[in-house]
């Protein structure tokens, strides 16, 4: 017992190491594998990343021009982002924040163009 | 490449798991590599100072000889390929019935492969 | 009170995970113990059969949080087995280096996971902030907290650059610095004394005929140890298998802690002799083919790969053993006999993965 | 009239310091713990919170026990606060420990069950080594009177260091604070889940939180017997001794009620029997 009466003193008159999370996030370190956002005007709907995805989160559409992804699914593994030959896709380096409807975002690609769009549904 | 596995039958099961543990050996798991109406194939691993030896047991139907009797940890494997597979293990204690991972013996065990027409899915 | 069932789980406090155990009890000693599975199943094994063998790496990861490199890391040893590539020095090296950081937060988890079981509350806490240490070295380094994903057929993924080996040996001073700190709470205190030493205890004989792996197996004077295969660079590092006598809770304690200190040399020889090069080897050709037996030491024990490949994308059988389903019976035969208030300390002692037990 | 209203103003005060020692509580272990923790009024939105719940129970003893057992608290802290017999006290406030067992037993679960057992080897200890402080009392004050600890000239502790380290043993059992948290402890992390409170929910539990409030402050208010000389030494022994006993819950791990029966029991045991002959001789 009295092996960890310093360590307890020392903690009572130390700082925390906790922190209150919403109010005071933390950043992330440099390199972290957070949110995953395509850039519309690099992406030529390969599908590289729709087929190399682990979780099978991500659908390209040629025909429509639609890059789709469901970020519920996906496990943030960073793969497709290694995979993309035209190096259009990235992660961000801060995580999805909480939300309370699903939502899957749909991107509009229009290749060798430069506009794009970007709409989410719920 | 393959592993390297003394082929045997249910009949020598008992005795050449028995001449394993006789070697002071551990028993590591119990592989079902596949199975369907006709048969399995069951690969035992076993392990001495980080040597692994592994025989290969090639079943007719479903019925196969429990090892419990010889090395009590066999009875998490054996009811786990029970449940995937839907082998039967005699001797198999305790025998969960199918009801370690399924809801019991009623249910499909989703790893054994179809084969001939009558198999019901 | 005679012949009382109390129903431990799944849901309860002090399990980290799904577990059921009927424990029928009489004056608070347990009379008989039978474990229940079946709440975290997931299917994993059978996922092989529509992800093919390469989105396999990121599913294998997930059969156990806690040790996810280590599961690609066998999936991935295995694959190259059978594919005949070789990964580079560099590589070998860097999983040698992530795989004991997982083993050492893994132990502090346990480590304060089991000061919880016994009701050590502060100590759980000052185990979980040493950790949170390694957990920031996982970030920086491998861009995520648990699961690193860091392994590819034929090498990994990323790369340390000699600024993030400094930044590491540093964090490890005081990671080991955080640790000792607690060596004599751990090691010599009354109360933890009282609730681990003589509690389920296994011989050396029980122990090899139960199949236990890993600080179960250690704990009992085995000296076994998978990574003295020299996988991945194993072979090039100096160490010794942990070994203690007495196969009780408490010697399972000491094991697991002097694990810690022997992670930490483990990676500060790895990133001294960390040789220079690519850190993967490109891999082309036909998918594998045939079957191969893949072995790592995880931090709970021996994990085993079992992958058949036809040639095609999809594996024809991916089983996977790993080390809490080689250790559960021995929990069938600790628990009967012993305190209904030792039964957490038990349970723990094992370090029990419910997740990797179902997949 | 009049002592009604002073009797309902101590419930007050004495609800307010229990509610605000067990906001001390949660927040000195948790900066112990290197965490944050709640505000120090958190215990009071909680048991609000309790209190505006469904009313559930599964048998009549459910609902009927957790009253019982915070009316037989509230009168023992009347009785002191009049400076009563310490014997009466002990018995009034301990009527209130067999109902919660007695709730704990009502229900069919095993873990409420157990904790109801534990419970009880508790209160043996306990409530034992209490009878033996009172007799102390009397061999020291001649009355069992409360009054005689203040009419004393001297602080009891003097008389009674021994004692008072076995009464230190009951405070840590009845805070419920390792190593003694056996029958139910604070965060419900416990083989037992949270032992005899378990199978309580919404407004019962709340009321045997408010319970628990005025048994932790009546002990202390027992404790502050042992130096009695002045307002200082009242309130200073108490909160040392509290503060004591959550250091010590940082600091150990939790024991077996067969430890308590042996050990603990054991050594309170023989701790009071020393200075009960010293007294004498």
């Amino acid at each position: 017992m009295v092996f960890m009466i310093p360590v307890v003193l020392k903690n009572l008159f130390g700082r925390c190491a906790t922190r209150p999370y919403p109010q005071s996030p933390r950043q992330l370190f440099a390199g972290s594998r957070g949110q995953l956002i395509n850039d519309a005007g690099k992406c030529i709907l390969c599908g590289t990343c729709a087929r190399s995805c682990p979780s099978q989160c991500l659908t390209v559409s040629r025909k429509e021009g639609l890059w789709q992804y469901e970020p519920f699914a996906c496990v943030f593994c960073g793969v497709c982002v290694e995979a993309c030959p035209a190096g259009s896709l990235s992660q961000l380096g801060q995580w999805r924040p909480a939300v309370r409807e699903r939502e899957r975002v749909v991107l509009k690609v229009e290749v060798k163009s430069e506009k794009s769009g970007v709409r989410s549904e719920a | 490449m393959t592993i390297e596995a003394d082929r045997i039958d249910s009949v020598e099961l008992c005795r050449a798991v028995a001449a394993f543990k006789a070697k002071g050996c551990r028993f590591v798991t119990i592989t079902c590599v596949g199975a369907d109406q006709r048969g399995a194939e069951l690969l035992y691993h076993f392990d001495r100072e980080l040597a692994l030896s592994h025989l290969r047991l090639t079943v007719a139907g479903d019925e196969v000889p429990s090892i419990c009797g010889i090395y009590s940890a066999a009875f998490l494997v054996e009811n786990e390929i029970q449940d995937q597979f839907g082998l039967r293990f005699n001797g198999l204690v305790p025998d969960y019935r199918r009801t370690l991972f399924l809801a019991g013996e009623d249910s499909l065990p989703p790893f054994r492969r179809k084969s001939g027409p009558d198999q019901e899915e | 009170m005679a012949g009382t069932i109390l129903p431990f789980g799944p849901q309860h406090p002090v399990l980290p995970e799904p577990l059921h155990l009927n424990l029928q009890i009489e004056d608070e000693i347990v009379v008989s113990a039978t474990p229940a599975f079946g709440y975290v199943h997931r299917g994993l094994e059978k996922l092989a059969d529509i992800r093919d063998f390469r989105q396999m790496i990121q599913v294998v990861e997930r059969v156990c949080g806690i040790c996810s490199m280590i599961h690609a890391l066998t999936y991935c040893q295995g694959l190259e087995e059978l594919m005949g590539i070789e990964p580079t020095p560099r590589a070998r090296f860097l999983r040698v280096i992530w795989s004991e950081l997982h083993r050492l937060h893994s132990h502090l988890l346990w480590l304060g996971l089991f000061a919880d079981a016994m009701g050590f509350e502060s100590l759980f806490m000052q185990l979980w902030k040493v950790r949170e240490r390694i957990m920031d070295i996982n970030e920086a380094t491998a861009g995520n907290r648990v699961i690193l994903s860091v392994n590819v057929i034929g090498g990994v993924r990323r790369d340390l650059d000699s600024g993030q080996t400094a930044w590491i040996l540093s964090e490890l001073a005081e990671v080991e610095k955080g640790f000792s700190a607690m060596s004599r709470t751990i090691l010599h205190d009354y109360t933890v004394q009282k609730r681990t030493r003589g509690k389920g205890a296994l011989s050396r004989s029980q122990a090899m005929e139960l199949g236990c792996v890993g600080p179960m197996l250690r704990a009992s004077g085995v000296s076994q140890d998978m990574r003295l295969l020299g996988y991945a660079a194993y072979g090039e590092l100096e160490f010794a298998p942990v070994v203690e006598q007495d196969g009780d809770c408490y010697a399972r304690c000491r094991v697991r802690f002097a694990e810690l200190g022997q992670s930490i040399g483990l990676i500060r020889q790895a990133i001294a002799k960390l040789p220079a090069g690519d850190t993967s080897v490109p891999v082309k050709g036909r998918p594998p083919a045939g079957e191969v037996v893949a072995r790592a030491e995880q931090p709970r024990g021996e994990c085993l790969y079992y992958i058949k490949a036809n040639g095609g994308k999809f594996l024809d059988r991916l089983r996977i053993r790993t080390p809490t389903f080689a250790n559960i019976p021995a929990l069938t035969v600790m628990l009967p006999g012993i305190e209904l208030a030792d039964v957490p300390v038990v349970l723990l002692s094992i370090d029990p993965c419910i997740s990797c037990t179902e997949r | 009239m009049q002592t009604t209203a002073l009797a309902l103003a101590v419930l007050g005060a004495a609800l307010l310091l229990g509610g605000l020692l067990s906001g001390l509580d949660r927040r000195l272990t948790a900066r112990l713990q290197s965490r944050q923790g709640p505000p120090f009024t958190q215990p009071f939105f909680d048991v609000i919170k309790l209190l505006a719940k469904e009313r559930m129970v599964t048998n009549p003893w459910q609902a009927f026990s957790p009253l019982a057992t915070l009316s037989a608290a509230a009168c023992a802290l009347l009785l002191f606060a009049w400076q009563g017999d310490l014997l009466v006290i002990l018995f009034v406030h301990m009527a209130g420990g067999v109902f919660l067992v007695l709730g704990a037993m009502a229900s069919p679960s095993p873990y409420s069950q157990i904790a109801g057992q534990r419970e009880l080897w508790q209160m043996l200890c306990c409530e034992t080594l209490l009878f033996v402080m009172a007799g102390a009392l009397y061999l020291t004050t001649g009355s069992f009177r409360v009054s005689g600890a203040a009419a004393l000239g001297e602080p009891l502790l003097y008389r009674l260091p021994l004692l008072f380290a076995a009464f230190l043993l009951a405070l840590t059992v009845k805070m419920r604070k390792s190593p003694f948290d056996l029958a139910g402890c604070h965060h419900a992390h416990q083989e037992l889940v949270r032992g005899v409170f378990t199978e309580y929910v919404g407004p019962h539990l709340g009321l045997l939180e408010i319970a628990h409030w005025l048994e932790v402050v009546l002990y202390l208010a027992i404790c502050s017997l042992f130096w009695a000389t002045g307002p200082w030494g009242m309130i200073l022994l108490p909160l040392t001794a509290f503060l004591a006993v959550i250091v010590l819950d940082n600091v150990s791990a939790r024991l077996t009620w067969r430890w308590m029966l042996g050990w603990g029991w054991g050594a309170a045991f023989v701790l009071s029997a020393v200075n009960l002959f010293w007294l004498k001789g």
